[in-house]
C-alpha cells in the first residue's frame, strides 16, 4: 500500500505542467477558469497544440498516434490540465468513436478517418439519444435500410452537443425491423453536409446553444460508413459507452473548482469577515473538500485495478455518481458564495471579458454554471441508470 | 383554528390566478421577463386595477388587505405564474411608508396602489451578504437636507424605478443598527447613477452608484438614526412574500414533474411506476407541506407577536422556502431528465426562480444562523 | 386563516395543564422526563388516573365512556401530557381495540369488553403481525378452524409490544385457506391464559425486553370471540390501521424532547461554552426545531381537514414519515449531546434512579433510547410503507 | 501508487480473521463483551501471541510493524470481529511511551506487546467533550514528585488497568496547549478511585477520580508541559484505529444487509427487487468505499507529512467515519426492519458499535470544525 506517485509520473507530472505552462494560451486558460465558454476556434487551437505531442489522442495506443498512457498518467494529466485552466478535450472524435473504429473499424476505415479526426478536419457529434428515450438507449427508432450501395437513414437524434460545429455524426441506427433490439441496431457514420440532415439548436435553460436535435429524412449513406458488422452495433455502443471511464469522476475539474472556491470565500465578505470564517459556509466547504479527498483516492483505487488487470464495471458507476455530484456541490457553492450577485445576468459576459460582470468577476458565470451543470447528473447515463447499474452488477440484486 | 381563507381571498385568488393565466401565460412571460425591460408597465397596470397592489396594504390607507395571509395569497399567485412585475420593491417601500411616514409620504401611498409609481428598495450593499445592518452609504447633512454618497447592489427594476428608498449611514460603526437613516430619492436625482441589468430568472435590477447625491430635509422617512427597525419591518413583508411566491412556484414545478412522471415512459413503463422515483417524489410532496406550513406560520406571526417571535418566524420560513425550493427545483429537473433542463419546458424557468429566490433578501445559511442568534438568551 | 386556538380550546389547555399539576404523579413524570422505562404499575396508575376523568378512552364517543373531544382537543391533550412528563396512553386496547368493537362488535362484546378495557382489568396487545410478514399483514399465516362453538387457532405472531404484561391479544387469524387474503381473514379475541399460547421475550438491541413472539399451538377460542363477520376481518384491521391517525405525528413527543435538548445544550459543556454555541451543533439545533414547527403546523392543518369532513388518508402517512424522522433526530441530538457519556450502560438506571447514572443525569438513557426509538421508522407500517401508500393515493403513481 | 497490502499485511490479517471466526464468533463476542470484565483476559494473551499487538510497533521498539498500514490491517479485522479487548489504550499509550518515553519507560513496551500489562489512556475529562488540550486536573510540585488531583472520564478498562497514563496541567490556562504533563501511574495508586461500567455496545470502561494521587519523579513521560504533542500523536494513532474499526463494522453490516435484502421475501418477491430499496443500498455502497478512502488516507498521512497535514488527514477520517458509520448502522437496521433491531442478530451490534465510534476521540462535529480550523491560515 503505497499512496505515492512513482518518480517515473512525478517527472511526468513535471513534464505536463512544463508543457502547460509553455503552451497553453493565456485566452483560453483565462476563459476556462472564468468559467466562461469556449469557441469551436477555442477548442480547435488547443487540441491542435496537444496533437504537436500526441497528447490529444490521449487514449490511443501510439501506433495511431497515441502516447500510450496509463491510465494513473491520463489521471495525472487530467488533474493538471484543469489546475492550468486547460480545456477539456472535447470527448466525441478522439475518445468515443476513435477507440470504437480502432477496435472494430476497418483497415479503410482508420487510415481514412483516424488521420482526420487528430488533424481536427473532422468533427465529430454523437447520434446515439433519441427523443422520448432518455438512459434507455437501446429503444432506437432512427432506421437505416440497405439500397444498394447505399443506407437510407430516417429519423431523429437529440441532445447533441456541440453539433452545430460538426461535419460528421456517427449513429445508432436501426437495421432490422424484426429482431430485438438489442440484435438489430448498427453503427454508422454520416456526414452532416448530406442532404436530409437538419440540425435544430437546443436552448438550454441557461440561455445558452450547446445541444441540439438532428432530423434525418432519406439520408443517403455510402455502405462502407458502417462500423464491424450490420446488426452488431449494440456491442460497439456498449464498448463506447463503457470505455476508458476511468476519468468519469472527473476529479481534475474538482480540484480545480475546490481551488476556485477557496479563493472566492477568501475574498467575497460576508458583513465584513471573509466567507470561509462563516460557520455554515466552512462546513459546506469542508465536507466537499473531505469528499473530494475521498473520491481521488477511490478513484485512483479503480484506477489501480484496472492497472492490475480489473475491468472497471460498476465501478465506474460509482465514480459517474458521486464525482457529478462533488461537482455540481462545488458549482453550487460557487452559486452560494456570490450572494445577490448571482442573479444579474449579462449574457456576453458568458463568452468574452468585452461585458464586465456585476460584482465580483466570478459572479458573471457563477448562476448560468450552476444550471447548465445540472447536466452532470442526467446525461452520460443519469445517476438513477448508474445506480440501477450498481444494484445489478455489484449488489446482485 | 382555521387553515380556510377568507371569501374575499379566495376571490382575489383567483381573480388573480384567472388573469395571469389569460394574460401572463409562460410564452407572454419569458417575452416580458427577459425583454428590455423586464417587466411590463401596461400589465402592471392592470393587476393595479385589479387590486393586486392594494390587497397588500391596510384599508386605513387605501388599500384593502395588508394583512400577512393577503400578501401571501397574491405572491402564491404570482409565484404560481412566474410574474417578474415590481411588486416587491412596491410591497416593501410601501410598507415602509407607512410604517415610519409623515402625512406627505404617507400620502404617496394612494399612488403606488394605483400602479403610478415604480418604487425600489436601494438597501443591500456589495459586501453585506444579506447582513441588514451593514451600510457604509453614508449621508452628510448639508444645509437643510443631506448628501448621499456609496453603493447599492441588486436593486429590483433600480434602472426604472420612480422612487427609490435608500438607506444611508448618519453615524454609528458600518455594522451597526444604530444609525442607519432613510432617504426617500426620485430616480431621476442628480448624481444617482445606475446600471441595469437582466436578472438570469427574468426582470431587470441595477447597481446604483450615489455620487454625492443632494436631498432636502423632506427626504428623510422616520426618525434620524432609526432606520433599522422600519427596515426589518419592511424586509420582513419582503421575506413573507419571496416564500409565498417560492410556494406557489414549488406548486407548479411539482404538478409538473408529476404529469410528466405519470405520461412519460422509459423501458416500456411510464417512469412514475419506479419505485425509487416515487420514493423521492413522497419525499418532494412531503417538503412541499412542510413549506407551505411555514409560509403559514410566517404569514401568522408578521401580524401578531413580539419582534423576535415574528422574525424568527420569518427567518425559519425563508430558511425552510429556501431549501425546500433549491431541492424541488434540482430534484425537477433532475426527474424530467434532459428536458428538464431545456428553456422551452416552462419548468426550467421555475426551477430557475426558486434557486435564485434563496440570493434574495438572505439565503438558506443566512436565515439559519439569524434563526439562532434571535434565539440566543440576550 | 386563523392560526391561533379559540378560547375555548385555550380554556382547555389550562384545564388540561391544571389536572395535570394536580394528578400527575411526580415519581411518573420524573422517569418520563429521564427518558426511563415505565413498570406495568405505572402505566395502570396513570390510566386509572385519567379515567376518573374519562379522559383515559380520549378518543372513545362519550356514549361508551369517552370525552367526545375534538382532534384539536386531543392534539392540546397530547402536546400538554408530553410537556408535563406524562406517560403515553398504552394504545392497545383504547386506542386500537376499542373502536373496533365500537364500530364492528355486537352489543355483547361491547358491554363486555370495552368496560373492561377502562378499568385496566384486562390488558390487552396485539397479535397482527407474523414473522417474515414485515409490512405486508395481508400475508397472515395464523389459522382458525372452527369446531363445534370454538375456533381451533394454530400459529405465531410477533413484535407483541408489552405482551408480557397482557392477558387477552387480539389477533388476526386466517379462517379461510382458499380465497384470497383480504376475504379469508378474521379477527379473533383471545385469552393469553388459554392452554397452548405460549409467550417468549424477544430482547431488542438496547438490552430492553418490549416486544414478544406469541405461539398458539391448538389454541380453544369461543366463536362469541370473533368480532363482527367471519373472513371480514381486513376490512376491521385497515379501520383499525387508518382510525384517528392525525395523532401519529408524536408532535407532543418531539416538542417535549426539543425542550430537554435545548435544556442539555445549555447545560452541557465542550470545552468552556455551552454546547448551544457550537455552530454545528446549534445548527443542527435549529433545523430540526424549524422543521418541528413546520411539522406542527403541517398536523393541525391535517386535523381541521379532517374536522372539515375530509379524510385523513395519504396525508397521515406523511404526518408518520416526517414525524418520526423528527423525534428519531431529536433523539440522535440528545445522543450526541452526551459525548462520550453516551457510551456509559448502566443498566437499572434505565428504569430506576437507585443506580446514579455516568456523566449528566441524562446520559443514562440517551443512547439506549436512541437506538430503541429507531422502531419508530419501522413499526407501525415502515415509512418506506407509508411512501408507497403516498405514491398510490396523493401522486396516483 | 500501490493498493495493495504488502504480503506480510494479508497474512497478519487472514491470521487475525481466522482467529477471530473460530474464538471470537458473536455469541462468545456477546458473552465477553457483555460479561463482568467486558474483556477476555485469556483471548487477549492468545492475541498479543499472535503478533496483533506486535503489529501496532515498530521493530525497533520490539514489534514487527507499527506503520499506518499495519494499524489500520488489524483494527480492520477487529472490526470485522467486534473484538472488545483493550487494543485503543494499548496503542495510544504504547505510542505515547515509544514517542516520549526515556529508555526506562520505553522498557515497558516489551511486555505491552507480550499482553503482559493492560494500558490505559485517562484523559478525557467531564467537561471538554473532545477537545484534546482541555485539561482541568492539576498536579502540584511535591518533594520530588508531584501530587495529582481531578476527574477523568470514560476511561477505556480504566477499572482493571495496570498502568494509566493520565494527563495533568503542570501550567497554563485550562484550554491551553501548553502545560500539559503526561503521568505514568499505577492502577492500583493511593487515592486513585475508579468507577467501572459497562458500554452500551459493549466493553468496559470507568470514571477515575485522582484525590490527591502522589507520583515520583520518574512518572512524569516526556518533557514537563509539553505533553499535548505527545497526547495528539498518541490520539492520532487512536483515532486512525477508531476509523479502521468502523470500515471493519460496516463491511460486515454492509454485507449482511446485501444478503437480508436478497433472500427476504415480502409480498412475494425479494425485497432486494424494490429499487428504492436497490438504490439506498447502492449509496451505502458508494459510501462504504468513500470510508475506505478516508482509512487509506488517514493511514498514509500518520507516517509522513507535516503535523496540518498529517492531523487534517486524521480529522478527514474521523468525520467521514463517523458520520458514515452512522448512516451504515440507521440504514442497515432500517433496511432489515424488526429483526434488525433484535440482540439476536449480529447486525444489532455492529450497528451500536457503529454509532458509539463516533462518540469517542471526536465525532464527526468535532472533527469538521477541527478540520476547518487546521485549515485557516495561521
Amino acid at each position: 500500500m503505497d499512496l505515492n506517485f512513482t518518480p517515473e509520473e512525478e517527472a511526468f507530472r513535471t513534464e505536463v505542467q512544463t508543457f502547460l505552462h509553455e503552451k497553453l494560451p493565456a485566452h483560453i486558460a483565462n476563459k476556462v477558469k472564468a468559467g466562461q465558454r469556449l469557441s469551436k476556434q477555442d477548442q480547435d487551437e488547443w487540441h491542435a497544440i496537444l496533437n504537436t505531442r500526441s497528447w490529444y489522442a490521449n487514449h490511443w495506443p501510439q501506433q495511431y498516434g497515441g502516447p500510450g498512457w496509463s491510465a494513473v498518467q491520463k489521471f495525472i494529466f487530467d488533474t493538471e490540465c484543469a489546475l492550468a485552466g486547460g480545456p477539456r478535450i472535447v470527448p466525441f472524435g478522439v475518445n468515443m468513436l476513435g477507440p470504437v473504429l480502432i477496435k472494430f473499424g476497418n483497415e479503410a476505415q482508420k487510415r481514412y478517418w483516424l488521420p482526420r479526426i487528430l488533424s481536427g478536419q473532422d468533427w465529430w457529434c454523437q447520434g446515439y439519444s433519441e427523443p422520448g428515450a432518455g438512459s434507455d438507449l437501446a429503444s432506437v427508432k432512427t432506421t437505416a435500410v440497405r439500397e444498394g450501395e447505399h443506407y437510407i437513414v430516417n429519423g431523429q437524434k437529440t441532445w447533441t452537443t456541440q453539433g452545430q460545429y460538426a461535419n460528421m455524426i456517427f449513429c445508432l441506427v436501426r437495421t432490422d425491423r424484426e429482431a430485438r433490439p438489442q440484435e438489430s441496431i448498427s453503427f454508422l457514420l454520416v456526414d452532416m453536409n448530406s442532404p436530409g440532415v437538419e440540425l435544430r439548436p437546443i436552448r438550454t435553460l441557461d440561455g445558452d446553444h450547446e445541444v441540439n436535435e438532428v432530423f434525418f429524412t432519406d439520408v443517403k449513406v455510402p455502405v462502407e460508413n458502417l462500423v464491424g458488422e450490420e446488426n452488431k452495433g449494440w456491442t460497439y455502443a456498449k464498448y463506447l459507452l463503457t470505455y476508458e471511464r476511468t476519468g468519469i469522476a472527473g476529479v481534475g475539474f474538482s480540484v480545480a473548482a475546490l481551488e476556485k472556491l477557496k479563493v472566492i470565500a477568501a475574498k467575497v465578505h460576508k458583513n465584513g469577515k471573509p466567507l470561509a470564517q462563516d460557520p455554515q459556509f466552512a462546513a459546506r466547504m469542508a465536507k466537499v473538500e473531505i469528499d473530494l479527498e475521498n473520491m481521488k483516492t477511490t478513484n485512483l483505487r479503480v484506477i489501480a485495478a484496472v492497472a492490475g488487470g480489473g475491468v472497471p464495471g460498476a465501478e465506474s458507476s460509482m465514480l459517474k455518481i458521486r464525482g457529478t455530484e462533488i461537482r455540481q456541490e462545488l458549482l453550487s457553492l460557487i452559486r452560494r458564495a456570490m450572494g445577490p450577485y448571482a442573479l444579474p445576468f449579462i449574457e456576453e459576459a458568458q463568452y468574452t471579458d468585452a461585458d464586465a460582470p456585476v460584482g465580483p468577476p466570478e459572479a458573471a458565470t457563477a448562476a448560468a454554471n450552476y444550471f447548465n451543470y445540472r447536466k452532470l447528473s442526467i446525461f452520460g447515463g443519469s445517476n438513477e441508470i448508474q445506480k440501477n447499474i450498481i444494484s445489478k452488477m455489484i449488489l446482485g440484486l | 383554528m382555521n387553515f380556510e381563507h377568507t371569501e374575499d381571498r379566495r376571490m382575489l385568488a383567483d381573480t388573480l390566478n384567472r388573469f395571469i393565466a389569460e394574460q401572463y401565460g409562460i410564452e407572454s412571460r419569458n417575452h416580458i421577463a427577459y425583454g428590455a425591460q423586464g417587466r411590463s408597465p401596461a400589465l402592471w397596470q392592470q393587476f393595479a386595477d385589479l387590486g393586486a397592489i392594494g390587497a397588500l396594504f391596510p384599508e386605513a390607507e387605501g388599500g384593502f388587505g395588508g394583512a400577512g395571509f393577503d400578501i401571501a395569497v397574491v405572491f402564491e399567485a404570482l409565484g404560481q405564474g412566474l410574474v417578474v412585475e415590481p411588486f416587491l420593491g412596491t410591497l416593501m417601500v410601501g410598507q415602509a411608508l407607512l410604517a415610519a411616514g409623515n402625512a406627505a409620504q404617507k400620502a404617496r401611498l394612494a399612488e403606488l396602489i394605483d400602479g403610478g409609481t415604480l418604487l425600489a428598495l436601494a438597501h443591500e450593499e456589495p459586501d453585506a451578504h444579506y447582513e441588514l445592518a451593514r451600510v457604509a452609504t453614508r449621508a452628510v447633512p448639508q444645509g437643510d437636507g443631506w448628501v448621499l454618497t456609496g453603493q447599492k447592489a441588486m436593486v429590483l427594476f433600480g434602472d426604472q424605478a420612480d422612487v427609490l428608498l435608500v438607506s444611508a449611514r448618519t453615524s454609528g460603526a458600518v455594522d451597526s443598527e444604530e444609525g442607519i437613516s432613510l432617504f426617500l430619492l426620485p430616480g431621476n436625482a442628480v448624481g444617482l447613477e445606475h446600471r441595469g441589468y437582466g436578472r438570469i430568472d427574468g426582470g431587470h435590477a441595477a447597481e446604483i452608484t450615489l455620487n454625492n447625491v443632494q436631498v432636502c430635509a423632506d427626504a428623510l422617512l422616520g426618525n434620524l438614526g432609526q432606520g433599522f427597525a422600519t427596515l426589518e419591518r419592511a424586509v420582513g413583508y419582503g421575506i413573507l412574500a419571496l416564500c409565498a411566491e417560492a410556494l406557489g412556484a414549488m406548486d407548479v414545478a411539482k404538478k409538473n414533474t408529476l404529469e410528466y412522471l405519470q405520461t412519460r415512459k422509459q423501458f416500456g413503463k411510464p417512469i412514475g411506476s419506479f419505485q425509487a422515483l416515487q420514493h423521492r417524489m413522497a419525499d418532494l410532496l412531503l417538503e412541499v407541506e412542510q413549506a407551505r406550513s411555514a409560509v403559514i406560520n410566517a404569514a401568522a406571526a408578521i401580524d401578531a407577536g413580539e419582534r423576535i417571535t415574528r422574525e424568527r418566524a420569518l427567518s425559519a420560513a425563508k430558511y425552510s422556502l429556501g431549501r425546500i425550493g433549491t431541492l424541488v427545483a434540482e430534484e425537477s429537473i433532475q426527474l424530467h431528465g434532459g428536458i428538464g433542463m431545456t428553456w422551452e419546458l416552462p419548468l426550467s424557468h421555475y426551477a430557475k426562480r426558486l434557486v435564485m429566490i434563496d440570493h434574495q433578501l438572505g439565503d438558506e445559511d443566512h436565515h439559519l444562523a439569524r434563526f439562532i442568534a434571535l434565539g440566543q438568551p440576550h
